[in-house]
């Protein structure tokens, strides 16, 4: 801890508003993410709670605005803040869990190839290229496709949050696994790595203690990119109506369902629900870009 | 890059009318700054120079001395966030420092060349030789395009380029080192400057194609009537060279004179320490002389009584049992001490280079070729040759990272093939260790110096707990680094105390052989006298054998019983050191030691010193 | 060269094929297609008519053989939604989804490049900050938020440009194309926009950062060392050896292009492929999902080999052996 | 001069093929192409179309007098052949329209120009039933090997030329198909009718996105958009240029309970079905609150209700129409009495994109019936794939859906045969009582009225079932949806309530 206080890159975290600024909106949005249940002042998923009487209140500040609901209530009278919280909750941790799942896919496959390369090394890259081919969008749409075909009729509903997670991880592995094996080629032949094969430990040990703390840098840098941009692709399937259903809705879904409102006048549907999702992918986003840099010793 | 121009805005035409007494090229007071977050970094501090027509001037100085850093001033190329704090530089009498951007551009290249280190990296991948050699002819001289084709085809031919009209076509990585060297030689000459900057030159390359370097420049000086500055930390290369030389050290200049006095006697310490620690070639000493104000680790180090502590205890490696048997102490003494321990048979070692599905489109580089010899039990095997004859990759097929092609390795007598049964093999591979080139690349960044020198011991499960933790502390105190190193990272040490926890690794499973892989040649001289002086220590306390590898004779010189000479994969003559150096029966080894720096003017009391200890 | 093509020709195909049993495994998978085919009233025996006449009882690898054979002839099949040949389908649409990414890649690199070098050489101007914060913001936003922030602004508030559909098509020789029309131009620019937008701010960004390595390089030192001036060593020199690298990745992300079309194509109501496939998706049309699968690796199999000729022309490093 | 109209609606006609789905949209786009022996005005008035005149010879003959001189587009005329031809091919495999033509037990030759339809029982509908019944052209058909009704829900193998062309008798004809992309019709020059339209081409463009049609609209590219959002109403009406063109629809909207099986599919009460308490389809029926749904889902543009046909569907009595009261307490006591307490959970179906708002009405369903303690999980699927799980080829898969109905017929009998009977696959009854509502009386009543042809009679037959149906609570009625059209200012469009675009009464400025 000492010696991370004391590294360039706190320093610079310190010197940075911008920075500090993003890093203190996604730690508010993932807080409040987290303890949305605490924090909402309602529960958009408890139907017995929705009144559709209150339907359609505009934002407290606004003329026929209510300030128990700050920015007013959704087509079924759900507060838009409580559906915020709880679909950037959705959102998050579809972003997460899907990031992580594709870090570790990668990360693993990264390190086989790159340590034990030959033809093990060209098949595992040929398949990242393949996979590199399809787009993060079209894998999760085709993922979703067919799971929808597989499963039971219904049953894909109850799952569209896990189904997504997957699609996405799915598709964001190979980001990981280039970068890994890049970087994992280079530190093979580090020569701390034949010191310890001189010792003579078992690859698996020097993969896992010697090399994967090495390479480490480069994939947080990815993983927070990866986090922005699996954050969009969540909302952006949501949108298209393959993502989370309407009745436990993210961003996505909730700035689908208030694009029917924007002409008729009721643009607090889709707008605090969209701005939210901009805040939080461009903080996430600002922090990646700025690690990215920092970590970099050649932009220094 | 343009720093320095845009922060200096009275451009004083004094001087205007050079004198013919007025240097070429005077650097007066100059201080350079890096401003970080933990403040300035001062790396240059009130240095001043001065070069003569026709002179050639060596710059040397440690790593890190700020030798790079006056010539990026001179050139106005200081990289960011360095800057110009104070000083002035002229050039025939006018300031340069301060002009502005488009007049400095007339002077880079035209007036003052710059030669960087790197041939490798200095040129345009994407361009031909050809097309970068024409740009900066006819951005400086104004010819016509054919005009310009004929210099600079000539050029090429002047830096010794066979062939040059149909070389001049092809693209960077189609030329050799050498040639890219002589390219990068002759693009900072086409535009015929006055200066020549050569930042150096010549590290990257093989001894030989150094010393033809080295010729040519020395003759590009005399027949143009160049002044040069050339910077180097390799004290053989001034001393081929240069006729004046500097000796910067902590970004000053400590002592300036003509090369002849200041090698053979030198005023400032620093300069003392310096030259008292390069390796003779002409002479075996017992250890290298420290200089007792520049070696303040050395004196550190705890000498521990090896009969008694652990590192010394159980260390018989003979006989049917396990290992870690019998408490017969110290070296072993079973066998008599011309018994092979290390015998290489036959061994080829042939990698892929190009691989391909079809085996006829395959390529192979035979790395090693046919190499017999063996190391004798207590003996310092020396093993040198030019870079990429295969040295490492015996050092290393020994250690087993990579699997012999044919042929076969004997340890003690057992062979060392995947015959042999995991937990035999095991156990011979602890009583083996190696000690690498890099001390930069050979530690773990992400380990604690403790966990790094422990980590042997505990996988081999050779002791634990409190033990463990005594002997880690031990093994750094052995090596001179004190246990405050234990909980600290290795980016927080400089090289010579990096290379010192390899030792400690190394040492960390009380083996008997170990290979140095060319264990100094990252090190500036001082601190490669100290670990040379370290290692022969501990050879002679614990009665290792060691296969040295380098490629620097001197350094074998000082260190070997015996050497092996490889060429291109082969081994072409192994003697005694002695007889080697002085009766070399190889041609190879002729042509070698023809090329090896003479350093006949190194100061007298360079030689067998007596030992501080 | 000869070995250089036949080589990256031989990986092509076998990406296709895998490419192919990824399709393949979608009919695999996703349940019978005579379910898919027939009524509810079609008897058992029938069934086992169709099945035998379709070959569903053929050992897999038949099967696969099969696919892959009418999949390489352009044969996918019948939609199971539409009942029409899916190489029909997806031809109808090609030209629509080829000309809204062609111009939307065309879009991205014109200003994407520039912009990518400047903020690469000035790197500390005020206008490269803005550039930098505009890309991020770029990279930030969704794209359907964006396309349904430009029909608001752009067709309903300020009524200039149309809103959906491609306008008046002509028909060139088989190929549709609204390039040639006014309305169709006029329809193209908001969706074009729309797509283009965060494959341009992805392309500053790559440019600048490789960019910046570059310039970082020794060649480039040394080039401003031998007195060249800045503009021959910022574009003669830098600007080549940027881009490089960069030609890759461009290349992928002119494929991703074409993926991300979906969105906008659904936005707009492009009738391109993107809208046929994400209607595919919702009524788990596998034939059709199939098929768009096998073209998107198709024309990533092409980028490819046209990036990786570029490549052989700009770096004669590849050029040897 | 030429006039072109261009209009936009959600979703596409699925195929050119009269008789291959028996949806409203397709059927709607395909009258201004097709026709069948009778037409509605736009009032949903019935009147002569390819036949000039009909009679009841007896009570289960009718004679159908055909128009003379009438060409196909192709310029082929038009006879009985062409209607005994289309008779057979609506009753034929693939077709969607078994449940209408299965009415006629034949239909015979009398000459060129006359045809008699014969019926098993009295089919006092039959001439209105007639409207969608689309006559195709025998010779175009066999020559085109179209014979068979092709049917894009049971995909086939080969291209059906009928899905991508058409060649029928009416004002317009198709010269340009790309399905859901755009469809392009001509004024059919030699037409035997004469209609108030001068609209010379028509343009339709399938827009899926709400907003984007909308916009569509609002920006002036479309002169007609339908369904427009109720809540985009007062946009429109504030926008020069554009209005809402607004009507109650003659469309019901209902939720229908699974009262066949003796387990429910979607539940989590096992053993037994809920739905076959009549207490607790009467507290379903009081925890919905029809005059919130009305105000801000419908945006007061509803008509809430408690039968399951409009006021314009003849055999409608308003004295009848007597919603469910809200009555959540009500609700809850229900629930508890029939031993749900703690209420139960069970899968609704939805549609998403077929009816004004149904996903969200289900949403709001939902919240309502998780007052009462209900947990409802909604499903909400596009329509296609909704109507292929709980329609009669998916096996009815459904606990609890939400439906809409226009009779075709514009006759309450309509409802009764297909809603209200018992499920009966060989008499084609009962066929969309997806949840088998299933009374003897009720179906005893039904014959009656599809028999009885004294009005008098034959209304009190209708309140006599009307009640039964509602003490048990057959059925959970909702409203009548509103009609909501987006029109650009200088078309003249007449709207009929069954949310028909007749391209025939549109006139261009
Ligand atoms: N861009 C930079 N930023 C910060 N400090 C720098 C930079 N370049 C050089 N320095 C520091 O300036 C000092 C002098 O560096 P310089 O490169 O001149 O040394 P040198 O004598 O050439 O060493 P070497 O023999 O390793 O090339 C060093 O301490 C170095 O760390
Ligand atoms: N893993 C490898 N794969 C392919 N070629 C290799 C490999 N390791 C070494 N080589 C090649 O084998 C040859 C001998 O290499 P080696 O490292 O043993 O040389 P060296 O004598 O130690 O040279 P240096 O003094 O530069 O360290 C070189 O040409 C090298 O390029
Ligand atoms: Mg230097
Ligand atoms: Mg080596």
């Amino acid at each position: 801890m000492a010696r991370f206080l004391d590294s360039d890159l706190w320093w610079d975290f310190k010197h940075s508003p911008l920075v500090m600024t993003s890093a203190a909106i996604t730690a508010l949005m993932f807080l409040v993410a987290l303890f949305a249940p605490q924090v909402a002042p309602y529960d958009p998923f408890d139907m017995a709670s929705i009144d559709l009487l209150d339907a359609l209140r505009p934002p407290a500040w606004a003329e026929g605005g209510s300030v128990a609901y700050l920015f007013g209530t959704d087509d079924q009278g759900r507060d838009v803040f409580s559906t915020i919280l709880y679909g950037s909750r959705i959102s998050l941790l579809v972003g997460f869990l899907s990031v992580i799942m594709a870090m570790l896919i990668g990360v693993l496959v990264g390190l086989i190839a790159g340590y034990k390369g030959g033809w093990l090394d060209a098949v595992l890259m040929r398949i990242a290229d393949i996979q590199l081919s399809f787009p993060a969008i079209l894998v999760a749409l085709l993922i979703d496709g067919v799971v929808r075909g597989i499963l039971p009729r219904g049953a894909h509903e109850e799952l569209a949050v896990l189904v997504l997670i997957v699609a996405i991880g799915l598709s964001f592995w190979v980001q990981f696994a280039r970068t890994v094996r890049g970087s994992t080629l280079v530190e093979r032949t580090k020569e701390y790595v034949l010191a310890a094969q001189v010792t003579g430990l078992p690859d698996t040990l020097i993969v896992f203690r010697h090399i994967l703390p090495n390479v480490m840098g480069p994939v947080l840098v990815i993983a927070t990119i990866q986090l922005a941009l699996a954050i969009i692709i969540e909302a952006t399937l949501s949108f298209l109506g393959v993502g989370v259903p309407p009745t436990s809705p993210s961003l996505g879904t909730l700035i689908r369902i208030g694009n029917d409102y924007l002409f008729s006048g009721e643009w607090w549907i889709t707008v605090f629900p969209g701005l939210a999702l901009i805040v939080l992918v461009l903080a996430v986003n600002f922090l990646g870009d700025w690690l990215r840099d920092a970590l970099n010793p050649k932009l220094r | 890059m343009e720093s320095m121009a845009s922060n200096m805005q009275n451009t004083v035409e004094q001087n205007a009318g050079a004198s013919p007494s007025t240097p070429l090229l005077d650097i007066r007071g100059l201080t350079v700054e890096f401003p970080g977050r933990r403040g300035n970094l001062v790396a240059a501090r009130d240095v001043s120079l001065a070069l003569a027509k026709g002179e050639i001037l060596g710059v040397v100085g440690e790593s890190g001395a700020g030798k790079s850093t006056i010539a990026n001033a001179v050139i106005g190329l200081l990289d960011p966030p360095g800057r110009m704090a104070s000083g002035e530089v002229y050039l025939a009498g006018r300031r340069i420092d301060a002009l502005r951007l488009p007049a400095m551009r007339a002077i880079r290249g035209r007036r003052i060349g710059m030669i960087f280190q790197d041939p490798l990296t200095s040129l345009d991948p994407l361009q031909t030789i050809e097309a970068q050699l024409l740009e900066t002819i006819t951005a400086h001289l104004g010819m016509t395009e054919s005009a310009a084709q004929r210099r600079a085809v000539e050029l090429l031919d002047a830096v010794g380029i066979p062939e040059p009209s149909a070389r001049i076509k092809q693209y960077p990585h189609q030329f050799s080192g050498g040639m890219r060297q002589r390219a990068v030689i002759a693009l900072s000459l086409c535009a015929q400057p006055e200066v020549l900057l050569a930042d150096e030159p010549t590290t990257a390359l093989d001894v030989s194609i150094q010393s033809q370097i080295l010729d040519l420049m020395r003759q590009l000086v005399r027949e143009r009537a160049l002044g040069m500055l050339i910077i180097t930390h390799d004290i053989g290369v001034i001393s081929e060279i240069a006729d004046r030389v500097a000796v910067m050290y902590c970004g000053a200049v400590v002592e300036t004179g003509a090369t002849a006095q200041v090698l053979a006697r030198p005023a400032h310490a620093y300069t003392k320490s310096l030259i008292a620690a390069i390796p003779r070639p002409d002479r075996k000493t017992a250890r290298f002389r420290l200089v007792q104000q520049h070696a303040t680790v050395e004196s550190t180090a705890r000498r521990l009584d090896v009969k008694t502590h652990w590192l010394g205890q159980r260390r018989s490696f003979d006989g049917d049992g396990d290992g870690d048997g019998d408490g017969d102490s110290g070296v072993d003494s079973s066998n008599a001490s011309n018994a092979a321990l290390v015998e290489l048979e036959n061994l080829c070692m042939r990698f892929t280079t190009v691989p391909s599905v079809f085996k006829s489109r395959r390529r192979y580089l035979d790395a090693v070729d046919d190499v017999s010899f063996s190391i004798r039990r207590g003996e310092v095997f020396g093993l040198v040759g030019e870079s990429g004859s295969g040295k490492s990759t015996i050092g290393r097929l020994i250690c087993g990272i990579h699997a012999p092609h044919a042929g076969r390795i004997r340890f003690a007598g057992v062979p060392l093939d995947a015959r042999g049964s995991r937990r035999a093999l095991n156990r011979l591979r602890r009583q083996m260790q190696m000690v690498f080139q890099d001390p930069f690349s050979s530690l773990n960044g992400r380990m604690r110096v403790r966990d790094i020198v422990a980590e042997p011991i505990r996988f081999h499960r050779m002791a634990e707990g409190a033990q463990l933790r005594a002997i880690v502390l031990d093994l750094l105190d052995y090596v001179g680094l004190g246990g405050a190193a234990a909980p600290r990272f290795p980016h927080e040490f400089s090289g010579g105390q990096r290379q010192r926890i390899s030792i400690a690794r190394a040492l960390a499973t009380r083996p008997r052989f170990l290979v140095c892989d060319e264990p100094t040649s990252a090190l500036d001289v001082s601190i490669q006298a100290q670990i040379l002086n370290l290692l022969k220590d501990l050879q002679q306390e614990l009665g290792l054998t060691m296969l040295f590898i380098s490629h620097d004779l001197p350094v074998i010189r000082q260190m070997c019983d015996r050497v092996g000479v490889m060429k291109s994969g082969r081994l072409r003559e192994v003697n005694d050191t002695e007889t080697l150096f002085t009766a070399p029966r190889h041609e190879y080894t002729r042509h070698l030691l023809d090329l090896m720096p003479k350093l006949d003017i190194l100061s007298g009391d360079g030689g067998d010193g007596d030992n501080p200890n | 060269m000869f070995f250089f093509i036949a080589r990256r020709l031989l990986q092509a195909v076998g990406v296709m094929l895998a490419v192919g049993l990824i399709a393949f495994a979608l009919f695999q998978f996703v349940g019978d297609p005579v379910n898919n085919m027939t009524g509810q009233d079609t008897s058992l025996a029938e069934r086992e008519a169709l099945k035998e006449e379709l070959g569903l009882n053929d050992s897999v690898f038949v099967q696969f053989g099969r696919f892959i054979g009418n999949a390489a002839r352009g044969n996918f099949g019948h939609s199971y939604r539409q009942r029409r040949p899916v190489d029909e389908l997806i031809w109808e649409r090609f030209s629509a989804t080829i000309e809204l990414s062609a111009v939307s890649a065309l879009l991205a690199l014109l200003i994407g490049i520039p912009m990518g070098v400047y903020t690469a050489l000035k790197r500390h101007s005020w206008l490269s900050r803005a550039f930098m914060t505009l890309s991020l913001i770029g990279v930030s936003l969704p794209t359907f938020l964006i396309g349904i922030f430009l029909i608001l602004i752009f067709g309903v508030t300020l009524n200039w440009l149309p809103t959906f559909g491609r306008g008046e098509v002509v028909d060139v020789g088989g190929w549709t194309t609204g390039l040639l029309t006014l309305s169709g131009i006029k329809s193209l620019i908001l969706p074009a926009v729309t797509l283009a937008v965060f494959q341009m701010t992805f392309i500053v960004r790559l440019v600048r950062a490789e960019m910046l390595e570059v310039l970082r390089a020794d060649y480039i030192k040394f080039a401003h060392a031998r007195g060249l001036a800045a503009r021959a060593v910022n574009f003669g020199h830098a600007l080549k050896n940027t881009l490089v690298p960069v030609i890759t990745v461009i290349g992928l992300q002119i494929g991703s292009i074409v993926a991300f079309a979906i969105i906008t194509e659904s936005v707009f109501q492009w009738p391109g492929m993107g809208l046929l496939f994400i209607h595919a998706i919702h009524e788990v049309d596998i034939p059709v999902m199939a098929a768009y699968l096998m073209l998107i690796g198709l024309l990533f199999v092409i980028i490819n080999l046209v990036v990786d000729i570029l490549y052989y022309a700009i770096d004669p490093r590849l050029r040897l052996s | 001069q030429a006039n072109t109209f261009r209009f936009a609606f959600q979703g596409d006609a699925q195929s050119l093929d009269p008789h291959g789905l028996n949806e409203t949209f397709t059927l709607s786009l395909l009258g201004n192409v097709y026709e069948g022996l009778t037409a509605y005005d736009g009032d949903l008035g019935l009147i002569p179309a390819l036949a000039t005149a009909w009679e009841i010879t007896s009570p289960t003959t009718w004679r159908f007098n055909l128009r003379r001189g009438v060409t196909f587009h192709n310029g082929n005329s038009f006879n009985a052949d062409d209607v005994i031809f289309s008779w057979r091919r609506m009753i034929a495999d693939g077709s969607d329209q078994k449940s209408r033509a299965g009415l006629i037990s034949a239909i015979n030759r009398i000459d060129d120009y006359t045809v008699e339809a014969v019926t098993d029982a009295p089919q006092p509908t039959l001439a209105r039933e007639m409207v969608y019944m689309y006559v195709m052209d025998k010779e175009w058909s066999e020559a085109n090997d179209s014979t068979q009704p092709a049917s894009p829900r049971t995909a086939g193998r080969e291209n059906a030329y009928s899905t991508l062309n058409a060649n029928g008798t009416g004002p317009f004809t198709v010269t340009e198909r790309q399905p859901e992309v755009k469809t392009v019709l001509r004024r059919y020059d030699n037409y035997w009718g004469d209609i108030d339209s001068n609209v010379t081409e028509v343009i339709f463009t399938p827009i899926a996105q709400a907003a984007t049609r909308v916009a569509a609209l609002l920006s002036a590219q479309i002169d007609l958009a339908y369904p427009v959002p109720v809540q985009d109403w007062n946009r429109l009406d504030n926008t020069a240029g554009v209005r809402a063109l607004t009507g109650p629809e003659a469309r019901t909207i209902f939720l229908g309970m699974d009262q066949g099986r003796d387990e429910l599919l979607y539940s989590n009460i096992k053993g037994k079905n809920p739905f076959k308490d009549m207490r607790v389809r009467k507290a379903f029926a009081h925890a919905i609150n029809l005059d919130a749904i009305k105000r801000t889902i419908m945006r007061g543009a509803s008509t809430p209700s408690g039968l399951l046909w409009a006021p314009q569907i003849s055999g409608y009595r308003a004295a009848t129409n007597t919603p469910y009261e809200y009555d959540p307490e009500e609700s809850k006591r229900l629930l508890a009495a029939a031993g749900y307490a703690d209420g139960f959970e069970v899968t609704m179906d939805c549609p998403n994109n077929r009816y004004v708002n149904d996903e969200k009405i289900c949403q709001a369903v939902a919240g309502m019936l998780a007052r009462v303690g209900v947990t409802v999980d909604l499903l909400a699927q596009p329509k296609s794939k909704y109507f292929a799980k709980v329609l009669a080829q998916g096996g009815y898969d459904t606990s609890f859906y939400l439906l809409g109905w226009t009779p075709g017929s514009i006759d309450v009998y309509n409802v009764f045969q297909n809603l209200l009977s018992c499920q009966n696959s060989e008499q084609k009854r009962g066929q969309f009582n997806l949840g088998n509502y299933c009374n003897s009386e009720v179906d005893r009543l039904a014959d009656g009225i599809g028999s009885e042809t004294d009005a008098d009679a034959r209304q009190s037959l209708i309140d006599a079932a009307t009640r039964i149906v509602q003490r048990e609570v057959g059925y959970l009625p909702l409203h009548q949806q509103p009609l909501s059209w987006g029109v650009r200012d200088g078309i003249a469009v007449t709207q009929r309530p069954d949310n028909v675009l007749d391209l025939r009464y549109v006139v261009v400025e």
